[in-house]
């Protein structure tokens, strides 16, 4: 006899599961690490194994793959597009710019962490970091989305008001329609 | 009330998901071997459905977004319903009476302009540019394919699908009775498939996805459901008209895989047309084999 | 009269665009009545960072300039400090400049085979060249370290030499490319559907292309022999035996027949570079990197990369930092005032096509 | 090397028909001129439709502070002699303004709208929109010299505190392989 609370935990493993094995990428190169998306997708390392396939519009995405720095300008839009995408959404930072700033720390255009204005579920440092370290990272997320614990969408929606406070402190111009009325 | 028909009608519909699901995991696994690659599992476009339906949130922009999938999945079980799945079993004659191919053509149709209904709304100009292609390049397929549809009902004075399968046990496949018929059908087939070099509607790289741009979580789910029926529902009708049915459902997979190759191979290895490119490609060959079929029927008959 | 225009925006976040950069588009139909371009997406202020860290520190960051081919740069920015300075480089490190520099283009075209490819929707060459590249990014891996960005081409002459059994690996990674290559070929050049989608698109005119600035392959398919390696030879590129891609059509099927000759040539090249390459040091040592001063001076250099000229304009005050160094990438004529005149009247379904065509790439007009 | 004998009749005739034009043979294919700013594009358009230096290659600003100084410099280049000649001009810093060429050469355009952005100079009647890479951008012209981009990073963006027991590499590797740090390496090393 299934109880209640186990079909509950059933249907949340086939869930899960389902979202585990069919991740749409994106095909947003934000920054350089555009360059190792390639090499991921194609022969040799064929992310496509793993269900890991691109996604034309952030609608139909689940992950958005922020590849390297964020320019002030491309950090508007990485919101937009992130506000678009439909839960749950992940986000994997991808090299070091978007866990410290990486080489360009310095810089006056470039946000240095990217966790204070959307949420990361999984970092992947290096600069650049290789196609493995990519397929790792995608991996990780896995087990986490497995776990339960890929919850970045979930955090976004209940500390809205602390993000929004950090985003608006570098988009001057704020002007931003609601993209899930 | 009549359980039989009910009872096929379910199993029809569950074997054309299924098949069609599948048919596009294998698509996806012979592309990528032939690219170099291992490839996805070959169910993996169960998972990617079942994940667009297990989506928390799925936006819409009023609701002729919300009938959109609807009805194109609504189309595409009404065809399924109207074609003749086996020659004589019983669970898969469904709705099929006499008369069916002219009523066909325009069912099939329908469910291209609830997709187009549904995508304008979105407000998307991807969509809306999408949507444009997506009709001109009917007018180009539809020409052909009507033309070969027409050579053989003029030829052998049947509409009705069940008619044809039968004269094909006596005469024959019609790929072969009425070759010309046959290559102008194939030619506009393919197009009809939307592969490569085809697939000016979806194209990613000019258009976004095309129609289903703002489409995400279940309409999309959806989307991907009524398209693998629909694919199921073309091939078995092609395989009804052409090459002669099928008596058992091996059978049937055989052929229908057969058909289902050629432009999945055809696509992997063409670029893609730009929209005047491909109607004028499809009122050239296409075409004049369809009216060398038409000719030949009137031959035939005269 | 005036049509009805659409307004589509391409991009940034698009599958179509070149990297991180828009296009906002005003379409009658399916034709462009109207194109802008917006960039400044990738912009990181490299000049800037450069003026406050030291000349070697500097060089660790001038290769992220151009991530698909980073050699340039560090080419450019090592040959400027040593024009200024005056210091004079082993004849070994110049061949082993040469040799990064065109296993470098090779990489380049073979993703270019990808971005041209699946811009038309023929996704299996650019499968099979992008798999491909992986195995000259295991050639530099094994020379430099990196395999995307290198850091090997510094002041003074290279980082490291050639490990033990290198010479053999490269060639037969050349005599693999190069089998490969007619297979490419096949399926692209002899693709009857490619070639209409390639004759006739994309067309600037010989006139303009020398009046607006276009270099690289977009100007040797007009039919002018221009090529910084020819005219302006760096390194030991008067010692090499080469030509270079010519072609009369100025279209995009004349641009990727100039690319089809040169990644030909390129693997010549390398050939050459691996025959002659002669024994000897191959870094003349700096002094202390944190002390090291550049006397007062200016230069502009160039060198020819896959996409066109990559001109550096480097300034020295006397300093231990730079003064100024200004990048001029191929792609900020193709990319923002070329670019919006050839779209207008184009299809929409050909400015992809165009713009992976022309070479365009975003962080190196941005910078 | 070779005579220079193109480069030397290029200097003659630029230094010939203009009395404020001076400048070198830098080197085998390269010409420095200095100009002054008002007849600069009265040397362009000279070196373009006389000279043949059809080709724009790059056009770049430098900040000398401490002259109170813009210093402009349009580089072109020669097909036919395969020469690059290098015009300079200066420009006062607090009133930075100079003739625009973008007649002369379409594409010079971009270059202005570029060097408007960073350097804050104006060019007389430069079309095209204010923001060319910028967003928003509301301090000084970033490129100026005292624009200070590590103090404005630090103001807008949030560092990220390092780890708390970070060390030199060095250390860490020496630590984990049981080896001591070299002599020669002791003297770079942090702790």
């Amino acid at each position: 006899m299934i109880e209640k609370k186990d079909s509950l935990a059933i249907g949340e493993y086939i869930k899960n599961f389902a979202r585990k094995h069919s991740l749409f990428v994106l095909a947003y190169g934000t920054g350089c690490g555009a360059i190792e998306i390639p090499p991921t997708m194609t022969s040799r390392y064929d992310a496509e194994r793993f269900g890991i396939r691109g996604a034309a519009t952030p609608r139909q995405a689940d992950v958005l793959l922020i590849t390297g720095y964020l320019a002030t300008k491309t950090l508007k839009r990485v919101i937009r597009v992130y506000e678009q995408m439909q839960d749950p959404k992940y986000v994997i930072g991808f090299g070091s710019c978007t866990i410290n700033g990486g080489m360009y720390w310095d810089s006056y255009n470039t946000i240095n962490s990217l966790d204070k204005y959307i949420p990361v579920d999984v970092f992947i440092n290096g600069c650049m970091p290789r196609p493995e370290a990519v397929i790792s990272g995608f991996v990780k997320l896995q087990e986490y989305i497995q776990e339960g614990k890929a919850d970045g969408w979930r955090k976004y929606q209940n500390n809205i008001e602390e993000y929004r406070e950090n985003q608006k402190r570098i988009i001057k111009n704020w002007r931003m329609p609601d993209y899930n009325l | 009330m009549n359980w039989s028909l009910i009872l096929g009608i379910t199993i029809t519909i569950i074997t054309a998901f299924t098949v069609g699901m599948f048919y596009g995991g294998i698509s996806r696994k012979v592309t990528a071997r032939i690219q170099n690659r291992v490839g996805p599992p070959i169910w993996q476009n169960f998972l990617d459905v079942l994940k667009l339906y297990s989506k928390e949130s799925a936006i819409h922009h009023g609701w002729m977004q919300h009938l959109g999938p609807l009805w194109a999945i609504t189309a595409s079980t009404a065809t399924l319903m109207f074609v003749p799945i086996l020659n004589n079993g019983q669970f898969y004659q469904n709705l099929n009476f006499s008369g069916d191919l002219i009523f066909l053509m325009y069912m099939m149709v329908f469910g291209q302009l609830g997709m187009a209904l549904g995508a304008g709304q979105t407000g998307n100009p991807n969509s809306a540019i999408g949507v444009s292609r997506g009709l001109s390049q009917m007018v180009g397929y539809k020409v052909p394919w009507l033309l070969a549809l027409v050579a053989i009902m003029v030829q052998y004075k049947a509409t009705s699908i069940t008619g044809l399968i039968e004269l094909q046990n006596q005469i024959g496949w019609l790929m072969f009775a009425s070759p010309f018929a046959f290559i102008a059908g194939l030619l506009a087939f393919i197009g009809m498939m939307h592969y490569s070099p085809f697939d000016i509607v979806f194209a990613p790289s000019e258009l976004a996805s095309g129609p289903p741009s703002e489409f995400g979580g279940k309409y999309l789910g959806l989307m991907m459901t009524s398209g693998s029926i629909f694919t199921f529902a073309k091939l078995v009708l092609f395989v009804d008209v052409f090459l002669g049915g099928a008596s058992n459902i091996l059978e049937l997979l055989l052929k229908t895989f057969v058909i289902y190759m050629i432009p999945v191979i055809y696509g992997i290895v063409s670029p893609r047309y730009r929209t005047e490119q491909s109607i004028r490609y499809f009122w050239g060959w296409p075409t004049f084999f369809g009216v060398i079929g038409m000719l030949y029927a009137w031959y035939m008959i005269s | 009269m005036r049509e009805k225009t659409t307004t589509l925006y391409l991009g940034p976040q698009h599958p179509g665009i070149t990297g991180n950069m828009m296009v906002k588009l005003q379409v009658a139909g399916d034709t462009i009545a109207k194109a802008t371009t917006e960039v400044g997406y990738l912009h990181r202020g490299f000049e800037k960072l450069m003026e406050r860290r030291n000349w070697l520190q500097s060089f660790t960051i001038v290769c992220r300039i151009c991530v698909p081919e980073p050699d340039p740069n560090e080419e450019n920015f090592s040959r400027a400090v040593e024009e200024i300075e005056g210091r004079i480089i082993p004849e070994r490190a110049k061949w082993l400049r040469v040799l990064t520099l065109e296993l470098g283009r090779i990489a380049s075209y073979l993703l270019w085979y990808g971005g041209q490819n699946g811009s038309a929707g023929l996704y299996t060459v650019g499968q099979w060249s992008v798999g491909d590249r992986n195995y000259i990014l295991d050639l530099f891996e094994e020379l430099t370290g990196g395999r995307v960005y290198h850091m090997y081409i510094w002041p003074g002459g290279v980082r490291r030499d050639m490990p033990e059994g290198f010479r053999d690996k490269v060639l037969s990674t050349m005599d693999y490319l190069e089998k490969r290559l007619d297979d490419y070929d096949k399926l692209m050049f002899d693709n009857a559907i490619f070639q209409k989608r390639a004759q006739g698109v994309g067309i600037i005119n010989k006139e303009k292309a020398i009046e607006w600035g276009v270099v690289g392959p977009p100007l040797r398919a007009c039919g002018i022999a221009s090529d910084v390696r020819k005219d302006d030879p760096y390194e030991i590129y008067d010692q090499l035996d080469f030509e270079i891609g010519l072609e009369h059509g100025s279209d995009v099927w004349a641009r990727a027949l100039v690319r089809r000759k040169e990644i030909r040539e390129s693997i010549k090249i390398v050939r050459q570079v691996m025959d002659k390459i002669p024994e000897g040091e191959f870094y003349n040592k700096i002094p202390n990197p944190m002390k090291w001063k550049i006397p007062a001076g200016e230069a502009y250099v160039k060198t020819e990369s896959a996409r066109g000229e990559f001109g550096y304009y480097v300034v020295s005050d006397g300093t231990d930092k730079p003064r100024r160094v200004h990048v001029k990438g191929p792609a900020y004529v193709h990319g923002v005032t070329l670019l919006e005149d050839m779209l207008v009247g184009a299809n929409l379904a050909d400015v992809s096509f165009i713009m992976n065509s022309l070479g365009t790439c975003p962080p190196e007009i941005e910078r | 090397m070779s005579e220079q004998i193109k480069e030397k009749e290029t200097l003659e005739a630029l230094t010939k028909t203009f009395e404020k034009v001076n400048g070198i043979v830098q080197r085998d294919k390269r010409v420095i001129v200095e100009t002054d700013a008002e007849i600069i594009p009265g040397v362009l358009l000279y070196a373009k439709e006389r000279l043949k230096f059809t080709h724009f290659s790059h056009m770049s600003c430098v900040d000398w502070i401490e002259n109170n100084q813009f210093e402009l410099v349009y580089i072109l280049w020669s097909p036919e002699d395969k020469i690059q000649l290098i015009i300079k001009c200066v420009i006062n810093r607090e009133k930075p303004i100079i003739q625009n060429i973008d007649n002369i050469w379409r594409q010079a355009n971009t270059y202005e709208r570029e060097i408007r952005e960073m350097f804050g100079v104006e060019f007389e009647g430069l079309i095209g929109a204010k923001e060319f890479i910028l967003e928003d951008w509301d301090d000084i012209p970033p490129m100026r010299k005292d624009f200070d981009t590590k103090e404005y990073s630090s103001k807008h963006f949030f560092d990220r505190p390092g780890r708390e027991d970070a060390k030199d590499v060095r250390t860490v590797i020496t630590e984990r392989s049981g080896e001591e740090i070299p002599d020669f390496a002791k003297k770079y090393s942090r702790d």
